[in-house]
Parts: C-alpha cells; structure tokens; sequence
C-alpha cells in the first residue's frame, strides 16, 4: 500500500481525493456510500453570508459528456450553517471545508469570519468563480484584480488556510492564479465550471432559468488538465485539480500534471462512492508503478 | 432509509404497449426496506447520449421473488436503451430514493388513487401496501384509450379500478377529473401521479371538495440524493428538493397556481 | 420546401450549412460524400504567406464526446495555393472561403492580399483564434487591441467579405467581437477550438507533440452556442456559429441563439455527409415547424 | 479510387483467438474496387468512449460472396464493442481508403509479405491478389506463440508460409528478422505490416541487402480522408498524411533511422 496521505497548506489529509462543492451536500447524504476515512476532504455546499433561494427552476440540463447547471448558490447561510449544519457534520471523520461565495469583498470576508470561528473547519474555499449569480463570485474572479481584492479581504479576516477557487473562463489562468497567491491564498483549486448554454429548439428557449450555466463532467476534463498544468507551473503553492474526474486515472493524470490533490464533482452523480473508489485506485495504481507515495507523481511530466 | 447502490439482475421482461417496458429486477440479497412512492436512479450503460442516472418509480415489490419492478416509457435515448435490455443483464441502482406517499391515515380510509399515463407505475405499490395496511385504495386510472391502459389486470387484482379514456375506448370517455365516480363518491383523500396538467386538474378538484391530496413530480434530477439542487420545486418553505424532501408532496406545500 | 439559402455580409449562399476550416480539407476530399450546391459554403485549411510544416505528430487525441488536434496550421504557404490548389477548386460549385491565418498584422494583410487576387474566392476568414501555434493567432485573437490590429491590417489589403473567427479561450468574447466588428469585419464566426491537455499516464508525458491543442466535437456545443448568443447579442454584423454541431437540430440551436449560419467541423469525420443532411435536416425542420425561411429563425429566442 | 459511406452487413463472426474477432461483412450492392492495403474507417456504435471512427485494414475480400473481412484486435473499448457485435449487425464504414500496396511489378517475382501481430490482416488480401497477378507471394508471420498465429490455414491456401514464435511453440523460435529464410532465400522486394519495431528491423534487413521494401503504417486517424493533417508521417517531402499517401510508404520515403 503506497502512503496517499497529503498535506495541503496545512491540512493533514488521509486521501488527495475530495469532494468537489455542491455536488456532495453536506457530506451526510452520501453517508450510506462513502466511509469518509478513506477520502481527505469533504468541501460542502456553496455557502454565503445572507441566504439564498437560488435560481428558478429548471437548474438542469444535460449535455454530450457532462451537464450544465445554474443552481446559483442555494443555501440558508453562514448562521444557519454555523447553527443548524454545523452541529450535525463537525464529527464526520474527515476534514469538512466550507466552500464560501459572496457578492462583495467584504461580504466575503464576513462570511469567511463567522466560518473562522468554527473549531472542526480546517479551511475554507473561496468560491470566486461561479459562472451562475449575476452578482456573484464571477465578476471578482476573472480579473487578476478583481481576484487579488477578495482575496485580500477574506485574508484579513480568516486565519486557517484558504484554498482558492478559479474560473476557467478567463484568456489567462495562471495570471489569477498569481495574482491571488500574492494577495494570500495558501492553494488553489482549479478548476469550476465553463460556462455554457442549451438551447431547447422546439420551446425556443433556453433550457435553463437564467439561460447559461456552467459545465461539468467528462467533457471539460481536457480544459480542467491544461489549466491545472498552466497554474501549477505559475504558483508555488499547492494546486487542488478537478473537473470531469471520474476514475483513478483521471485522478493521476491531474496529479501528473502538477495538482497535489484532486476534487470529484459531477461524478458522485453518476456513483456515489466513487470518491471512495477513485481514492483506492490512485492506491492501486500507485503500488503496480511502483510509487510509495502520491508524492512522487505530482507534476512528473516528462519533458 | 438506508440506501444502497447495486446490481440487480434483470429476471424477467415484457412489453405492456409498444412504448413501455417492464422490467423485473432481482436482488441477490434481500431487497431493502422500500416505501410505496420511492424510486431509483437506474445507470444507463451504453448510451452515449445518456450521462446521468435516470430517476424512475418502484412500480412494484414482490418480497416472495425478492423482485422489483420498473415500468418504463421509452420516451428518448435513455430509457430506449433500458427498453433493449435482455433477461440475465444487470441494473446498476441507486436507491431507495425519495420520501414515498403517506402511509395509511386511519383504518379503512378511502383513498383514491389517480394516475395517467406512465405515472400508473408507483400507484401499484402503494395500492397493494394501502390495502395491506388496511385501508381501501381505489385506481382511477385515465389513458388515451385503451392500449394505452397499463398492466391493468394488476391493478384490478388489489382493488376497484375506474377508467377514463379519451376516445372512449374503455371506461367513461374523457379525462380522469370527469369521472362519474368523483360525484358520486366521497373519498378520504386523493394520491395523484402522472402528467402535471392532470396533477393540476385533480389537484384543483381536491381543494375544491376539501379532499387531503398529494402529487408525485418529476423534476428533472441530477443526483437524486439532495445534495446537488438541481431539482427545486417552489414551495411555502422555499425552494426544496424534489429527490429529497419529495417526489411526494402534499398539494398545500406547492405554490401551484390551483 | 423552406428557403434555406442566406446572405452572409455579401456572399450569396445557397444553404446555410459551411464546413469549417481545417477540418474539410480543400473540399476536393469530399466529393464522393457531398454535393457542394447544397452547401453554403467550403472553408478550406487554413493558409499563410509562409509554408508550414505544423507540428509533430501526435496532433491528435480523442476525448469525451470530442477531440483535440495540434495541426499547427501546416500548409504549403499562399503562393502555392494560388498556384496549385487554387485552379484546382475554383470551378467547383459552392462558394470556396480561404481560411486566413499568419504570425504578425502584416503576415496577416500580405497573404490576404495575395488572396484577394483570386477572382473565384468570395471571401476570406481571418483566423486569429488558432491555439496551437506559438507565435501564432491567438496571441492576438484574446484581447480587442491585438484582434482589432489584425483585422484593421487585413481591412487595407482585402476588399472583398472578410469573416473573422474568434476563440472562446478568453474572458469576454462579446468585447473581442466588438472591437473587430468596430475595425471592419464583415461577419463573425465563431468558436474556434477550446484549449485542452491530455496526459498519457502510463508514458507520463502529455498526449499531443505541443503539450497541448484544441478541443473540438459536441463536448464543446454549449460552450459555442453560450459564445454564439452572447455575440450575436453584442453586434451588427452577421455571426456563423460552429462547434460541435453534428445535427440539424444542433444547428438550429445556433440560429435560435443568433447564428445566420453554421459551420460544421469535427463532424465530417464521423459523416462525411453530414454538412449534406445538416443542410436537409435543417430544411425538413423548418418545414415542419411552418418557418418558410432560415432567416425566421435567426435570433428568435423568446425570452 | 471512389469512397463510399455505407451500411454492409454482418454475416459471420468467428474469434481466431480470444482477443481477436474477425468480422465478415457483406454488402447489399457490389463491392467497389479495392486495393490490397486499403483500409476503411469502422463507426462504432453504442460505446461512450469511442467518438471516433476506427481503422480498420482490409483483410480480405471475398468477390464471390461480395464479402469484406475485418480482423480486429480487441485493445480497447472501440475494438471491444466491435468484438460484441452479432450476425445481422450492420456496420457503418467509410471505404476503401489510403494508397495500398504496390501492384506486382515484374511477372513471377517473389515478394515476402511479413507480418507480426494484428499486422497480418491486409496482408492476407494482398498475398491473394499478388499471386493472382502471377507473383510469387511468400509469408513470414511472426508472433508471440502458436496460439496467436492468426487464419493460418487462410495464408496457407494462398502461398508458402514461414513463421516464428517468440517462444518457439510454432515455426522458429525468435522474431520474423532471424527467420533462416531471410539467410537462405533472395527476395525481389518485401512488404511489411506489424508492430512499429518490427517494421523497422525488417526495413533494416531490406537496406541492407538492398531489397526493396515497403510497410503499412498505423499513425492515429481523425478523418481517415487526408483533410484534418492528424496522421502525417514525417518524410523525405515533409510531413504527409499516412491515410492517404500511405498508410504503405516505401521505406526510403521515411526517415526513420534505419
Ligand atoms: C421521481 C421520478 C420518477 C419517475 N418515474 C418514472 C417511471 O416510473 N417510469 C418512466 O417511464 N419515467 C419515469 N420518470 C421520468 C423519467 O425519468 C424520464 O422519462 C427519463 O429520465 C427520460 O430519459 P431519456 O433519456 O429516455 O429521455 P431524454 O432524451 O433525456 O428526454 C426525453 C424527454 O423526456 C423528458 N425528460 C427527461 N428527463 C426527465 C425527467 N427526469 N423527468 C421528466 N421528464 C424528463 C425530456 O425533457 C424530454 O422531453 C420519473 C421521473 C422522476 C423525476
Ligand atoms: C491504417 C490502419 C489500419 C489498421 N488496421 C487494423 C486492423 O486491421 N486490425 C486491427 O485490429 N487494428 C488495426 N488498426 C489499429 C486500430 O485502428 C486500433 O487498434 C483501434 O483504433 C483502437 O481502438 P480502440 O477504441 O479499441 O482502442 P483505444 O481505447 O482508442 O486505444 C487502445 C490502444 O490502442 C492504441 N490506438 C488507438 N487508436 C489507434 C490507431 N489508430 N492506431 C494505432 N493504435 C491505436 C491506443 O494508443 C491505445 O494504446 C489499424 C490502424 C490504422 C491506422
Ligand atoms: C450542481 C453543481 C453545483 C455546484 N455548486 C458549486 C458551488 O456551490 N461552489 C463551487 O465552488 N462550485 C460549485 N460547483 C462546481 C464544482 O464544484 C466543480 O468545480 C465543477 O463541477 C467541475 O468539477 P466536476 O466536473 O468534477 O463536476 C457545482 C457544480 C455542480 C455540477
Ligand atoms: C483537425 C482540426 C484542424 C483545424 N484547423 C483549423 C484551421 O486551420 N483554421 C481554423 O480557423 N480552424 C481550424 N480548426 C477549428 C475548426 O474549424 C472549428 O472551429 C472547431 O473545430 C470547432 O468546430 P467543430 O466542433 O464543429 O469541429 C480545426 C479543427 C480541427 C478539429
Ligand atoms: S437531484 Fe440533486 S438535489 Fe435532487
Ligand atoms: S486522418 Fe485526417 S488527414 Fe489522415
């Protein structure tokens, strides 16, 4: 058995195998199908200071290899989060990071702060990317700036380690992905949704709400590895890759190319214990190549 | 509930019409706990168009063959291919899924039990568990015409069964809300399943006779578990899953315009 | 039978349906599968001053519902184009658009310049979007200055419709649209290929000879018809949507979303008569949706 | 050449070996001209993860009959489903495509058809047409072990064969490039389809004795038609497309370090 353990900025984790935002609840609806031991993290549901009823339905659709969706945000917010939610995941036996989103910088900082305060959240993601609020994290997230002023913020007012998030809807990765670890970043994840849009031909409209959403699964998976190999080449802090894991080998090809740890979204849909089983497979794969730790294979290109 | 994800084996197959498939499904070990209402998110292999799981309704449990039964509309890629499916091929299934009908309210209610088309499937089951709790179901079931009447010899073998055809083909001709037996009957309450203007309809009538009434959707689901809220319906409490805190709902809860 | 024939900036075709560069060769290789009259329009490789040699093999990987190539643009260089392929496509019965590309405005301007000698091309599209040649287009192509340059260049030594394709790579198309319709493009197509990476795991090294290349094929449809809608919404002039449309309901989806016409690329691979039927399907659809012209439904989204 | 897209029928399958499956197809019209060494492009339905066409060479074809045979070695989910196929099945290919062998070039001359692997298919249809043409076609197929010695019996009907097994289980023990033939016999030229290292030692073999020498190469396709620049082969004129100026190449077309 090879030793998958990993630390990330400060985050002792069993696994580099995580669970992507929004795509896994709170962690206790995959109860019957995961044991959490066997997975590093669970990252939770988009979480903001004030609530959110989201988007109208429809929030769905499905597309060739993956799905769009425009959930944008529905959650009931940092107390009820800090008072309801809280209380009934601090147990679960692995490190449970809150995802956090915002429509200012100082709404993010405040939501980020009442998470500070919550003794078994080992860190926070900083959702800066999502493509499906209007007034949401996406404005911040696809200028260096934009990115950097955030970023800045949730920093003063949060003290554990912070992972943040990007968009792959921007000309430059790696500029954001510079521009937020100046501003104090201690990882970052890469990468969130491309943003899309069905058409329904015989409604002539689209099919979802507010027209786009965003893109995951399989088929963003080639955009998801070359952002990933284009920001772990920019930064010196640790690169958390996803989008369109849905195997082992999907996890190694992320690892390959310069993530330290990995985030299964979509697919949890399609298997709901494959984070456990992606988690074991890396293991296998690790022990037929003769790897006694993830370690030795993060960022091993060739050239 | 505990749920599970696993391979049941397909044990027998028939076609009740030319667009319906239904399948009977096997588990090697005892099937789990199952309320009437609940469904499964079935994985559709081999079908390059199909990506997610599809969500369709526990028809029927027969715990003497350890046997579940899906009854399928083969309306577009996903559920054709599960229409090509042969005995002996497995089904990868998520579930029990969802919150299921009420269960019996008091000893010998009468409840009607309304259902068009494809949304027959789940009113089997909860017919059969109404009347094994003691309560008297009644089917009222609306088609457009006869052959499109599904496994109705089931249906009849656990209790009364009304009809309403459109062209009049069998039953009363029509749609289910002018049934005769709507103003000649007082029923306890009304569990409705099928495409939403008929939901709508009967739901309008309930309120308007003061019948107790719960409807079974079918938002399109991405997880089926409550974690991704891809499947919102507006309700009193705000947006809640249908997967999760539904498929059933008690038509109070809705914000239908009825 | 639906009037399927449009007016693109000036370029009279009898079916909206073109096939995109790069991806149908001069034509010539297809005229077993297809008969040009009932097609648009044939876009062929994509040409500059210089010849090319494009880069090394593997150029291509498959991925889910998809495709990644790094061509790099091989051609043998204008002149022998004029000369030798020229004569050799000229007479054949649809509308022949030379794909532009080049390193520099003036590489740009001079090989347009070359093509605009040559009575039977209509048109020209000027791609500045390719992401699979170092110094090559889309270095200008992802921002409106650099796109701008290119075709104000291209505008002082081409006289006839010029169409310029963009790249979805970057963070507002709607404003790159703008810039180069405001320098005095014609029309606009878009997208070209999105950028993508695949891994060779078990080689531990990346698939394709240039690291990365373009991802093309219906994983990248809702990412073209969201860019589509969005430029359509921003300017004027006409817009060609492609990508990933293998259907003549896919194609209907880009004339909903604002596309006066489609281009078909990575589908001639799997259907060499696929720009064909597109071009019936799309006619059978409007005939039996009562439209008795393409342009009824160009834009005509409800909302 | 005329291409065509069309539909042929399965009508046999067999499986020389359990990772191999040979398809033979028949098509409703005649079959058009064929070359030995073509190939056609084979669509691949109801697998997800097969977007692509696949190459597949031409093994033989069967006039008579209007048959074309496919041997396929199953490698991944492409070639896999292919092997699934059934009797009545039809297959959608792309046809005939690439340049193909050289035609006999003197009366009675004797040309080697090497072979290793999967790389044997096009070689079966070339020996026949060869020694139609008044040639004198010789095989020398190479593979692991006896068992993996492909249509034998096939080759055997057309012309003499010579084989080697890696581990000696048939034929001479070693790989086809120290078969004693090559010491013993002169050859007028050589064709050569198998793994790439194979190719390239027996390219070696023929430089040095200075034999003419072609081989069929198998670079990833997209289109198959010489229109998307993917399957190029660096050459003495730069880089070609192998779908369409190969995939045979005469060896001092290449500039493989021989
Ligand atoms: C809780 C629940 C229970 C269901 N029970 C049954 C059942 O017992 N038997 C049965 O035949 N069907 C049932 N359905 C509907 C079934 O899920 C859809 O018909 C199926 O997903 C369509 O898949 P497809 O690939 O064949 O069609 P697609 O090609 O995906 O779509 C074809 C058409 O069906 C519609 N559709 C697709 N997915 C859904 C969906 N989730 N809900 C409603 N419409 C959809 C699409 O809008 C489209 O018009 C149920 C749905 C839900 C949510
Ligand atoms: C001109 C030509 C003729 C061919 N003739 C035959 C034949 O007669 N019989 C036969 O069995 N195979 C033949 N091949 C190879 C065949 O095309 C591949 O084995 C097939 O495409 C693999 O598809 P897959 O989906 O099963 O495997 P994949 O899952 O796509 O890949 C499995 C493995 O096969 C390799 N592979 C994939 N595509 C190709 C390819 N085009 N060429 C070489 N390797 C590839 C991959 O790198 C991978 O290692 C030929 C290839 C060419 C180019
Ligand atoms: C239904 C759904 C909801 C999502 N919600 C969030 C969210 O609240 N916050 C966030 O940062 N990302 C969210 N995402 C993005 C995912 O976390 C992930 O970045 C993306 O889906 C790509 O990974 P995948 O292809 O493995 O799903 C959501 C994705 C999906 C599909
Ligand atoms: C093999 C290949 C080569 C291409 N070459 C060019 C090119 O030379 N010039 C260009 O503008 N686009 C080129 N493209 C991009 C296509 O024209 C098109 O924009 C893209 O593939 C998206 O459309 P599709 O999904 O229909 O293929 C190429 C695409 C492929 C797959
Ligand atoms: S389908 Fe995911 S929450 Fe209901
Ligand atoms: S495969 Fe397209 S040119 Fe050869």
């Amino acid at each position: 058995m090879a030793d998958i353990s990993v630390n990330i900025a400060g985050i002792q984790m069993n696994s580099p195998v995580m669970t992507a935002s929004g795509t896994f609840g709170y962690g206790i609806e995959f109860a019957d199908f995961v044991d959490f031991r066997e997975i590093g993290a669970v990252i939770v549901k988009g979480t903001t200071l004030h609530p959110r009823e989201g988007n109208d339905y429809p929030r769905m659709v499905e597309t060739a290899s993956g799905m769009l969706n425009c959930v944008g945000l529905q959650n009931k917010g940092a107390d009820y989060f800090c008072t309801h939610i809280y209380p009934e995941i601090k147990n679960l036996p692995t490190n449970m990071i809150v995802n956090v989103s915002g429509s200012s910088p100082e709404d993010y900082a405040e939501c980020a702060a009442r998470i500070d305060e919550l003794e078994a959240i080992p860190a926070i993601e900083l959702n800066i990317s999502c493509p499906n609020v209007k007034q949401g994290g996406m404005a911040f997230g696809v200028t260096p700036d934009g990115a950097a002023s955030v970023v800045r913020a949730v920093r003063q007012a949060y003290h554990k380690p912070m992972i943040v998030k990007l968009s792959p809807n921007v000309t430059n990765i790696a500029d954001i992905a510079l521009a937020v670890q100046d501003a104090g970043a201690d990882a970052i994840s890469c990468i969130n949704t491309l943003m899309g849009m069905v058409i329904d031909i015989e409604r002539r409209r689209p099919v979802l709400s507010i027209a786009t959403g965003g893109m995951s699964g399989p088929c963003v998976k080639p955009v998801a590895v070359r952002c990933v190999w284009q920001v772990a080449k920019a930064v010196t802090i640790p690169v958390i890759g996803l989008g369109g894991i849905m195997t082992a080998a999907d996890a190694i090809e992320f690892l390959l190319a310069g993530a330290s740890a990995i985030e299964i979204g979509t697919a949890n849909f399609i298997d709901p214990a494959v984070t456990m089983k992606v988690s074991r497979g890396i293991n296998e794969w690790l022990d037929a190549h003769g790897c006694r730790s993830v370690q030795e294979i993060v960022g091993m290109l060739e050239s | 509930m505990k749920k599970y994800v696993k391979d049941l084996t397909i044990s027998e197959i028939s076609y009740p019409h030319e667009r319906y498939v239904l399948l009977k499904l096997t588990d090697t070990e005892n099937l789990p706990d199952i309320l009437p209402g609940q469904f499964v998110e079935v994985k559709v292999e081999g079908s390059p168009d199909t990506f997610l799981r599809r969500p369709i309704s526990i028809n029927y449990v027969d715990r003497e063959k350890n046997q579940l039964w899906l009854l399928i509309a083969m309306v577009g890629e996903g559920t054709r291919t599960l229409g090509c499916l042969k005995v002996g091929d497995t089904l990868n299934l998520v579930f029990p899924l969802g919150n299921g009908f009420s269960p019996m309210r008091k000893k010998g209610e009468k409840v009607l039990l309304v259902g068009g088309g494809v949304g027959v499937a789940p009113l089997l089951e909860y017919g059969k568990v109404l009347k094994g709790q003691g309560a008297q179901p009644i089917f009222l079931l609306g088609a457009r015409s006869e052959k499109d009447l599904l496994l109705l010899e089931m249906f009849k073998s656990i209790s009364t069964v009304y009809v309403t055809t459109e062209d009049g083909s069998a039953g009363e001709k029509g749609f289910v809300t002018q049934h005769s037996i709507l103003a000649s009957e007082h029923f306890d309450r009304i569990s409705v399943c099928g495409p939403k203007p008929m939901m709508v309809s009967v739901a309008r009538y309930a309120r308007q006779t003061d019948t107790p009434c719960e409807v079974s959707l079918e938002n399109m689901m991405a997880c089926g578990l409550g974690a991704c809220l891809c499947c919102v319906e507006k309700t009193v409490r705000g947006n809640v899953c249908v997967c999760q805190e539904g498929p059933v709902f008690d038509i109070n809860d809705l914000t239908w315009n009825i």
